[in-house]
């Protein structure tokens, strides 16, 4: 088990927008997070990734780490908790003062002071991993929405986390640009890597996920293999979600 | 009442030592002198750019005397006496007309200027020739002169204007009617600018005079300078400085 | 048509127009030795100060923005003049001597520092909290974050409100003869006090300030243009 | 520290103390008949000013826009002194004799008038091109959407730099007196003139700039919130 | 034939955006138009409303106004041709400062200088149409974004236009969020409004649609009916782009 989570809470103000999450992520697997709007998707991933401090619940991790959010935590593994994921915005949040190349060596340079030539290489082959090879020089705003896309998931991967965090990755891009970003999340989900995916994209979950859990208004409704939650649910609730999502 | 008798003999005019103002500026050799710079023909820049004027001769030659240079700092009328109250200079060489007021405040060496004030109208006036018929004129002043007390002493409404030439301006475009002011600046205003369409209309009987101002309580200095003022005087030197700015000698 | 009529004026009176050519160079003497270096000086000290002051009013500790407000409310109150004043002729009450040029670069510094750190702190305020975000999760901390992604975004926000600053001190620091700097114009007075010609001399002096400004203007839209690299 | 002196000074002089009561009615009467009348007149019709000049500017007529480039220019690049100069001193020179106080409005409405255009079309242009459509498909013409769907929404982005414009405008007024406006300025230096204490006059009118600056900043406060009423 | 365009050209700059458009669009059909990004859809029915001003062409209507645009257009025709239709944005574009209701008087109001009880009546009517008589009073930003779509919508339908065009009227929303918005257009549909719509839900556009047509690079490639176009394409890039949307 990499992780464990428990009894997660996280109110803002006096909106109480995680209520009770429980959770497990297995190395090398990959779950998928789905829900309707509001009901609290990103702010778990946020929450994961310490974006957010989370007001109660703890997380166990396979090599030890534990913090328990009622207590006082210290900096320090606030900081290992952060390294541990790699976050994938919806809305890409890449540098626009920086060229693709820069976007994706600013984390292992500058913050892990990592050897540059050694920096340079990893972020080439991520780069081309993702297919921009020859987009390396362009900046941001040279990009279409899914070739920005797929430097943000380049930026995140070269802090080598242990577990990846995408947030809709590709609910802001054009239909037909989807595909490409899917693609590169499947080839990731092909070599290994731990991930955790908030998506609308039902096929898509199905296709790719280890397991798949519902939300709705901060608790977990629902989780389990992608065929028992999307194509027989028990809860009344994920079946009117999925319903609605499949036949608008 | 004012609040500089406390300044004026504040803790700045006698160091740590209790050396006075006049030792320490014997000891450096050199005085700091306050200024306009922009008072011809009293205290202004020559067309190589070079302070010069009456005052600022004097004070030089004054200074020559006692064996020392002077530093000229100049600075607006606005904040002269700020300068002289925070110790920025040691005197102020600038026309500074004597009056109860600042005596109260202030000290005076003997005056090296004596000049009277005078009414200036358009040159076509006829009816002001006398001090007495400015009673109810527009007159433009520098708020902060003596002249401006003048005007208001014989009943002009007053308009305030930054300088001479402000003052000479609101003349010629009939925004007011006359303008009190010193003598000596008058005639060198008529003298550069020939053309203005002024004349002075009357002169009054009473002279004022102007001096060096120093902050209080430095005895020792005022005395060191009168001292100079007095030989100047004695061998001519100052008449000489007087004649070459004004023809005339305006020093008594 | 008033400009014709002052052309004429000028023209139709040689000794005017001798006047306005000779007086160019002490003018431009003022500048180039007074306006120019307290301007350069005083921005750039004051930027600094700037910066500080609106990492100060964005923090969370009252201790920093509580001071931040009343310097920023305190400057932006009061008249530049009296600012000079106190730091020349005040704290030289109070024992603090302190020379001309220094005086003034401190009190514009001062001045430039208040303004700009409101300027600094909008376009700070401007970049989306994405950004802060995607550098957080790359690692960086609060001022990693600050210095090599927010800034340089900020930047570009905040050229044309800052230039408008720098060509306000342009000509406040015609302020600084009160406080005997001579600068460009000092100068026009100096001049004016000697021909008692001073509409045309401010005339003159406001065409050279106005020179300044533009040439100044043309630096900015470099500088602009620099920034606009990375924007479509 | 500099503050304790201060008030030391102030305190442990009585005499200074009485001054300063003293001198606080008259200074207010400056403020009350010059400084504030100025300030409001002029920033009402400089804002009008402002915005035919920002639309201008935004036109796609070289005819309209050149000269408010010029205009914008000259004003924004000239000392405030030298323009409040040609106004009262200048035009009268050329035989137009404008009286003091509506030369200063003239001056500090044109000074306004340059200066916040300047914001206004920075405010247009910051309203998305969606809502200039919007309001195009609903049939509007040019003038109704910049009424109507613009301005309005315009207004709320500009209240802040143009309460800087403001803030510098009181503070600005004081030049007034060097064209025979009485305003608070004028009157500390009338008061200091009689009594040669500069400094402690000077503070004073700066405290007292500085409390209305702060009471239209109150202002500024109530208007943007009123303004905001339709933001998240 | 409500209106027939003929040999419609725009450029911005250089660049041809809409090359060669022939179309007709028959009153109370629906016409749906599809493609990839950038294939000039929104430009189409830019030109339609005359927010933007094509190079080349002809529109001819039904009601004899007809505009030549390689000559001179007259302002009042450039007029009745924006009033013949009403334009609903992706993004929405509403009024920030006005609420829902005076949102949609504004036109008829201001613009029209119609009756204003009869206005108001028209607009509760609309409003209510739409499913909102209930947030009326609400700013935008007090609405979800499938409720702002919707005010859109009567936004456009209260200066009464002969034509609704819709561009991705959807694309912004989230997916739950869709179905509110598509079933105030199918209504629309069902009382006979003429409409043409840019989307990219094609089940919707196979469901909802008279005739579809398949930009690309702007040209139209293929029209026809729902179930020609999308079924069953001819052309290879329609076949692709389709496959390529349905299977991300
Ligand atoms: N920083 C914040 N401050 C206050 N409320 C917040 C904040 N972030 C999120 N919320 C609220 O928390 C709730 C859950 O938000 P969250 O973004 O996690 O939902 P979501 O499931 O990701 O929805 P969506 O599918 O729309 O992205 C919402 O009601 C939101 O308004
Ligand atoms: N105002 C404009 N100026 C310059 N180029 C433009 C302008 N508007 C559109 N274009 C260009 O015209 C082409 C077609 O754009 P258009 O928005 O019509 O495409 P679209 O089919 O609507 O695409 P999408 O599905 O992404 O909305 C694009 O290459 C775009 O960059
Ligand atoms: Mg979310
Ligand atoms: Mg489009």
């Amino acid at each position: 088990m990499f992780l464990s989570v428990k009894g997660l809470k996280k109110a803002f103000g006096d909106q109480e927008v995680l209520k009770d999450i429980n959770l497990e992520i297995e190395r090398g697997n990959i779950l998928t997070i789905i829900g309707p709007s509001g009901s609290g998707k990103t702010t778990l991933l946020r929450c994961l990734n310490a974006l957010e401090r989370p007001d109660k619940g703890t997380y166990s991790f396979d090599d030890g780490l534990e913090l328990h959010f009622s207590d006082h935590i210290k900096k320090n593994d606030m900081t290992r908790l952060r390294l541990k994921s790699g976050m994938v915005f919806q809305s890409y949040n890449l540098f626009p003062h920086k060229t693709a190349l820069e976007n994706v060596i600013e984390g292992p340079l500058i913050v892990q002071k990592r050897n540059k030539d050694a920096v340079m290489t990893l972020a080439r082959d991520l780069l081309e991993k993702v297919g921009l090879s020859d987009k390396m020089d362009l900046y941001p705003h040279q990009l279409s929405g899914g070739q920005q896309q797929r430097v943000g998931i380049a930026r995140a991967l070269a802090i080598q986390p242990e577990l990846m965090l995408f947030d809709e990755p590709t609910s802001a891009l054009d239909p037909e640009l989807v595909g490409d970003v899917l693609k590169v999340i499947k080839d990731l989900a092909n070599e290994g890597w731990t991930m955790a995916i908030v998506t609308h994209e039902l096929r898509f979950a199905e296709q790719v996920s280890d397991r798949v859990l519902f939300m709705d208004n901060g608790y977990i409704v629902e989780q389990g293999s992608p065929k028992d939650v999307l194509r027989n649910p028990s809860e009344e609730r994920t079946k009117q979600f999925i319903q609605r999502i499949m036949n608008p | 009442g004012t609040s500089d008798e406390d300044n004026s003999t504040s803790n700045q005019d006698t160091n740590a030592e209790g050396a006075s103002l006049y030792d320490e500026i014997m000891e450096k050799g050199v005085i700091n002198v306050g200024t306009e710079g922009t008072y011809a023909p009293f205290t202004f820049h020559n067309d190589e750019d070079k302070l010069t004027g009456y005052d600022v001769e004097v004070m030089r030659e004054v200074a020559k005397r006692m064996g020392i240079e002077v530093n000229f700092m100049e600075t607006q009328w606005d904040s002269m006496f700020a300068g002289l109250n925070s110790a920025r200079f040691d005197v102020i060489a600038n026309q500074v007309g004597i009056n109860p007021e600042r005596k109260e405040n202030y000290d005076f060496s003997n005056p090296y200027t004596v000049s009277s004030a005078v009414v200036v109208v358009p040159e076509d006036n006829t009816d002001v020739t006398s001090f007495d018929d400015i009673e109810g004129k527009t007159s433009a002043q520098s708020l902060t002169s003596n002249y401006e007390k003048i005007a208001k002493e014989h009943g002009a409404e007053i308009q305030g204007v930054e300088g001479l030439a402000q003052a000479i301006e609101m003349i010629k475009q009939g925004r007011v009617q006359i303008t009190v002011n010193d003598r000596l600046a008058v005639l060198d205003y008529m003298q550069q600018q020939p053309d203005a369409g002024i004349k002075i209309a009357a002169q009054q009987d009473e002279v004022s005079e102007t001096a060096f101002a120093f902050r209080k309580g430095n005895e020792e200095l005022v005395q060191a300078f009168n001292e100079q003022l007095e030989a100047m005087k004695e061998d001519g030197t100052l008449t000489e400085i007087a004649k070459k700015w004004f023809g005339e000698d305006v020093s008594q | 048509m008033f400009l014709n009529s002052l052309l004429f004026t000028i023209s139709a009176n040689m000794k005017g127009w001798d006047l306005f050519v000779n007086s160019l160079w002490p003018m431009i003497q003022g500048a180039i030795k007074g306006t120019i270096p307290l301007t350069l000086i005083s921005f750039t000290t004051g930027i600094m100060l700037a910066l500080i002051t609106a990492i100060m009013r964005l923090s969370s500790y009252k201790f920093l923005t509580i001071p931040a407000r009343v310097y920023v409310s305190a400057i932006r109150g009061t008249p530049m003049l009296v600012q000079l004043f106190i730091v020349f002729y005040g704290l030289g009450q109070l024992g603090f001597t302190i020379n001309p040029f220094p005086s003034a670069i401190i009190a514009f510094s001062l001045n430039v520092g208040a303004y700009a750190s409101e300027v600094i702190r909008a376009s700070i305020l401007s970049i989306p909290k994405g950004q802060w975000e995607a550098a957080q999760t790359v690692g960086m901390s609060y001022g990693q974050s600050l210095r090599r992604i927010i800034l340089p975004q900020a930047a570009r926000v905040s050229i044309p409100p800052l230039s408008n600053t720098f060509i306000s001190l342009v000509k406040d620091t015609s302020l600084a003869s009160l406080i005997l700097v001579t600068e460009l114009f000092r100068k026009s007075q100096e001049i004016a006090a000697r021909t008692y010609d001073f509409m045309l001399l401010y005339v003159e002096a406001a065409l050279l300030y106005w020179v300044i400004c533009f040439i100044l203007s043309l630096v900015q839209d470099r500088i602009e243009q620099r920034l606009e690299r990375y924007v479509s």
